[in-house]
């Protein structure tokens, strides 16, 4: 229990003293987070525009393959990517492995399920009239995407926030497509695993508290879009 | 003459492979032109209205606006027309920036506050009072209007209306009326206009289009007859009504069919007057009268019973019957001159 | 039912030993085991916390310390394997058949890659002792010098990808041949140093701490390990026919 | 007399804190009894309807049914009050599902088709054609139909109803006038009904209520004046009308004031009638007569410019004026007619 | 590469020949997930209905912290929850430390979150006539809870199957209050973690398809309330 308390002390220390090892996970965490929610928001919002808007053959059908790629393990993406990336894989050749643009390629696959999934739940609950009444003004097809995208922005938000919650929290893809190589692709999350497995309870608590203030920082800064 | 602004040739339009609700086999209309569209609840007004505001691809056919084919979002058409849906959606802004959103769209994005209010001043709305509220803190007929101006704002060369006036209260429809003959008059805007309100409606119309089922009737068919019909003699099948009294027609394609009266050949006599052999003759009571303004004929609707007939008169004729709201008529028509509407 | 939980490292688990020796500790005492495979240092923790009613463990100065602390009772030392240093089987800094002291101070002045778990593991703890040993300093941020933070393989693994040196317990390396189906790119260099032997040890929770650590049972245990029944089924395990922990017991 | 089933005790009004939109100082609706409510938009009429249906609760004020005070979810109300609000919402199930879920609420769910079938065929919509439809294959008066349509089935005590004609055609707003009127008389259900649509609305109110800025006006006030208004001669102030011709009103409270016209101090006469000396005297055209069924009196609408304005006559006087639609009338009224509304 | 392959093939095989090891880390993720999910929609539906249906002072506050809340540690909530759990912890006597219950309650906390913003965020795009509508009908309170979470059940549903996929690939609370226990505590993302350890790359990937398979299964059987 007393790990708890001595946890939020440390935490603070560590935030407040700048310790060098804590700051290179959080520049770590930051960057790789950065990387792929940037390209999961990037293919996975228009993604989940298309499912959402249109009606097509199939739908219904895709809706559940995307639905279980949500129970990607991180472990088995991890793998994949590795497979990819190794020396030995056919990208082997990039160098990406255990580099942080790796670890992002692999948390893309993670969060790409869950901005499709929502962003396409987000558009199919807005009311049918909206593309009617925009197309009447004139939109053009993008301004079409995009308009309708702000008008539901609230949930494009909930896609955004839950897709970073995936990515800035996993381990699997961390370890193993980054190595947890310390100074280098150590993250914030691995570093929790690491302090854990060594026993550090109360390191890997602060660890975590520190990860919970990167998180407060990003859905801050994007709070002023919840203004209705 | 101006060529027509639309041509339609062998539409059809049907929802998701459901039955055909349109079926249109040719239209045009003329640029500069304000077309009314009448019929009842589920006659195909509104999909009419999308079909040529090109939000919908129709099932078949083809609509060409100025002579050439248009699909949704075609640049030939994005800005020149527009349509007010029969459901007015207000975006989740404030109402100015639901007004200004179309002109935006056209790069008319600096300070278009004067336009705005301009817009909103159309429709009898006060920009200082409603500019800056919220889309639900308006009224029914506010949020109606307030998706009017957007409309207008755009100066469109072609504005499709859908029930313009439907929530909205007599003095703004007086308005808006002003607003649609403006937009006619200064801007050569061509308009199509769905209403319910007819005497609304007929007082800005150069033309009226009567759909049902999907089709359009003869020009001058204001009154519909339902069935059900029976059989009865001398060729004729027969409908009783409620208030006593029969209702004649030729023979119908089936029992349930609709007929449609040509208001030109329905007569007005007083009450008791003596029924030339082989005609229908009912006997009602004038229920309203109004003023028809283009062509200074007077509409009149006399009730029999349950059913509610129009007739136009000259006013020399509404004079020599000494007619009033109240009054008791008898009405003659021939049973020939009932028209079955195609089955949809 | 009497289950005993014990709190162990991964190599014990990794390597299936105990796949192999529960089932005849529970034929021949009733008693059926139960493990959380850690860490050591997480292994420890859980002792100390009283989550585990006994462990097995490789860190032999982190042990004393606990037993030191009052956190456990009745160390026994039960099995060793031994330390291995491998690398690629170029060797580009040359370190094959020499002694541990040498091959390291080759490895810092080649600057070639050398993985580190960085884990506070046994294995790590070791390496670090073996830095001392030789006189060098501990590295920390010198590129060649890469701190992984995971478990053996994953490290082993790292290490071939990087085309470096790493060391690990015997037991691992065997596992690790047997995935490559006995062909894997990184080749024992270094090895049968005496300072490379790797000690595993029993150790009981302290009762007097932990009302709820089952004294009995952790000591059924640890006299089953140490004695001619255990001992003689630890020498026997085999993985690619070749024998991964040595007995030890006194 | 039976007690009202309806008393409204100092009640005011306002969404979210901003200014109050409706004040209503004490006002019963008898059991059994029919209400219009009438008013432009923004008037408060939605407004009045919410809380009477006790969706929203008052700011301030009480709204008591039968003589109890009642809350939104109070089980003195949940199934006797129902409200068909002015956007008809359809839940996303089909026809027969929305029309039924009223019905099941009230455990009535034991094969409620024959119950739905009545409900919607009292709208016009036959069960085979709709009750299997999705909510969004129908038209805009076809899915008020249907909203109005569930609340019928429920055969309620109070029904309220938001502009129930608002984009229905005129032969089903003829049966939903009937329906109105069958609930009353069959099952004793009290009705408060808000409509732009006069005519409709006054044949079928016992009573009727104006609402104007969020308050009742005396009754009778079928007429409103629009300012700006600006001081004249001999204390009168005035507005000058489009078609010439000047407005004479009583000093006002500011200059944009809205004065209320009782259309019974206004008479007419015949085109170029001597005026009698201090009363306004303007010039105007009927527009439309229009029968008043319960009273048997005609509504006449007399433009005057872009002015319009509502007299009632009695069938003699419409004779001895020979009064048709087209035809010129003068119009008198009393500037101490003019009562000024209360500032919003 | 090969060992993608080969973890396909393995998958096959593990689930036709009823492979008892593999067999009970499904039936122990079942269960766990069964629980943490039932006890995460009972308690974050409600929660997220109430936060996204009313107006009140502070909420968008509270869904900054929501929101923040997603971006949770599995590694932390675990290490929270073993604090409370161990036999030193205040509810050590329960005995929960080490059992599938045990982790549930962790998963709990981490799904939580999820269904709170994502339920929150579906009731507001609902539309504002809905609740007016249901309350002119005559429903209970309980009823229009009812009423507008069945209209918005494909966001509900999408709540669902995002923290269904949370709580299904996490490894971090399983880790640490479960313990990896074989024939006990093993879930399937901690024998995924255990194989990739030890290097048995073809064993993970095997696995993980066997999890997607669960979560495909998951899915399929509330395909259902997908229709229109
Ligand atoms: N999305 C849709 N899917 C299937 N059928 C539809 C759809 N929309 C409308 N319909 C049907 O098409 C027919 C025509 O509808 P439309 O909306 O054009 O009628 P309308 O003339 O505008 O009626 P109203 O006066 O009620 O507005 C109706 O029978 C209606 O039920
Ligand atoms: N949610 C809201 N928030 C703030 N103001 C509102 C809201 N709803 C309505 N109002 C305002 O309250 C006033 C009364 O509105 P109400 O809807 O009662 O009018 P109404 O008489 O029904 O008008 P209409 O004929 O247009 O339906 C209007 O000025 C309107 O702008
Ligand atoms: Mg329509
Ligand atoms: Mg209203």
């Amino acid at each position: 229990m007393d790990f708890l308390l001595g946890g939020f002390v440390t935490a603070i220390q560590l935030l407040l003293t700048g310790d060098s090892e804590t700051y290179s996970a959080v520049f770590a965490t930051v960057r790789v987070s950065g990387y792929s929610m940037a390209a999961s928001l990037a293919l996975g919002v228009p993604g989940g525009f298309f499912l959402g808007h249109f009606d097509f053959r199939g739908k219904r059908q895709v809706r559940l393959v995307v639905d279980t790629l949500l129970a990607l393990p991180t472990v088995l993406i991890g793998l994949l990517v590795y497979a990819f990336l190794s020396q030995r894989g056919p990208l082997g050749e990039w160098g990406l492995l255990f580099t942080l643009p790796g670890i992002a390629i692999g948390q893309t696959f993670l969060a790409l399920p869950v901005v499709v999934a929502l962003t396409a739940t987000a558009v199919e609950a807005m009311d049918r009239h909206l593309r009617t009444t925009l197309i009447t003004l004139g939109v053009s097809r993008t301004q079409l995407l995009l308009s309708i995208l702000w008008e539901g922005r609230l949930g494009i938000l909930a896609a955004a926030a839950t897709a970073y919650g995936r990515v800035t929290t996993e381990v699997g893809v961390s370890m193993m497509v980054g190595g947890n190589i310390k100074w280098l692709t150590r993250t914030m999350t691995t570093a929790i695993a690491l302090e854990t497995n060594k026993g550090q309870f109360a390191m890997g608590v602060a660890l975590g508290l520190v990860l919970m203030a990167i998180a407060f920082v990003v859905n801050f800064s994007v709070f002023f879009l919840r203004r209705r | 003459m101006k060529p027509p602004l639309y041509t339609i040739r062998s539409l059809v339009h049907a929802y998701d492979g459901g039955p055909p609700v349109l079926a249109i086999e040719r239209l045009s209309v003329a640029a500069g032109s304000i077309l009314g569209l009448v019929g009842p609840n589920g006659s195909g007004k509104s999909t009419l209205l999308k079909l040529l505001a090109f939000v919908e691809k129709p099932t078949r056919g083809e609509i060409r606006f100025k002579d050439r084919p248009a699909a949704p979002f075609s640049d030939a058409v994005r800005f020149q027309v527009t349509l007010l849906t029969q459901e007015p959606y207000l975006m989740r802004r404030s109402v100015h920036a639901n007004v200004a959103y179309g002109l935006k769209l056209r790069g008319r994005s600096r300070d278009c506050r004067p336009q705005v209010a301009a817009a909103l001043s159309l429709v009898g709305l006060a920009a200082e009072r409603f500019a800056d509220r919220k889309w639900y803190q308006l009224s029914g007929g506010e949020a109606q209007r307030v998706s009017l101006a957007a409309r207008l704002a755009l100066q469109p060369e072609a504005l499709l209306l859908d029930e313009p006036t439907a929530s909205v209260d007599a003095a703004s429809a007086e308005l808006i009326k002003a607003a649609v003959i403006r937009a006619r008059d200064q801007w050569g805007t061509t308009l199509v206009i769905a209403s319910h309100d007819r005497q609304w409606l007929y007082e800005i119309c150069d033309d009226s289009l009567h759909l049902f089922r999907g089709r359009i009737l003869e020009s001058g068919a204001d009154n519909l007859l339902f069935g059900p019909w029976q059989p009865g003699p001398s060729g004729f099948w027969h409908k009783p009504l409620a208030g006593g009294g029969v209702l004649r027609v030729p023979p119908p394609p089936d029992d349930q069919a609709v007929g449609v009266l040509d208001t030109r050949a329905v007569s007005l006599t007083a009450p008791g007057a003596a029924s030339p052999q082989g005609l229908n003759t009912l006997d009602g009571v004038v229920s309203r009268l109004v003023l028809e303004k283009n062509t200074r004929r007077i509409v009149a609707t006399i009730s029999v019973g349950l059913l509610a007939l129009t007739v136009k008169l000259d006013p020399e004729r509404l004079q020599a019957l000494h007619l009033y709201p109240g009054k008791a008529v008898r009405i003659h028509f021939a049973p020939q001159a009932v028209a079955w509407c195609d089955p949809a | 039912e009497k289950i005993l939980m014990m709190a162990t490292t991964t190599s014990t688990d990794d390597t299936g030993l105990l796949d192999y020796l529960a089932p005849e500790f529970q034929k021949d005492t009733g008693i059926v085991l139960r493990w959380v495979a850690t860490g050591t240092g997480k292994a420890l923790k859980l002792g100390e916390n009283c989550d585990a009613d006994v462990l097995l463990v490789h860190a032999p100065d982190a042990e004393e310390k606990f037993v030191a602390a009052g956190f456990g009772i009745n160390r026994r030392e039960i099995m060793y394997n031994d330390f291995v240093i491998i690398g690629p089987a170029d060797d580009p800094a040359g370190i094959r058949g020499q002694g541990v002291g040498v091959a390291l101070a080759a490895i810092k002045s080649k600057t070639a890659v050398f993985v580190s778990r960085g884990d506070k593991s046994g294995t790590h703890q070791k390496e670090l002792e073996l830095w001392q040993a030789a006189g060098l300093p501990i590295p920390d941020k010198e590129a060649w010098y890469v701190q992984t933070g995971q478990g053996m393989l994953a490290t082993i693994n790292l290490a071939a990808e990087r085309n470096g040196y790493t060391m690990t317990d015997r037991g691992s390396y065997i596992k690790y041949e047997a995935n490559l189906n006995g062909n894997p790119p990184l080749k024992i260099l270094v090895e049968m140093d005496a300072v490379l032997l790797n000690q595993y040890s029993v150790i009981a929770v302290n009762p007097a701490r932990c009302p709820k650590a089952q004294l009995e049972l952790a000591t059924a245990f640890s006299d089953w390990m140490a004695g001619e029944r255990g001992q003689g089924l630890i020498g026997g395990f085999k993985l690619l026919e070749k024998q991964l922990f040595t007995p030890n017991a006194q």
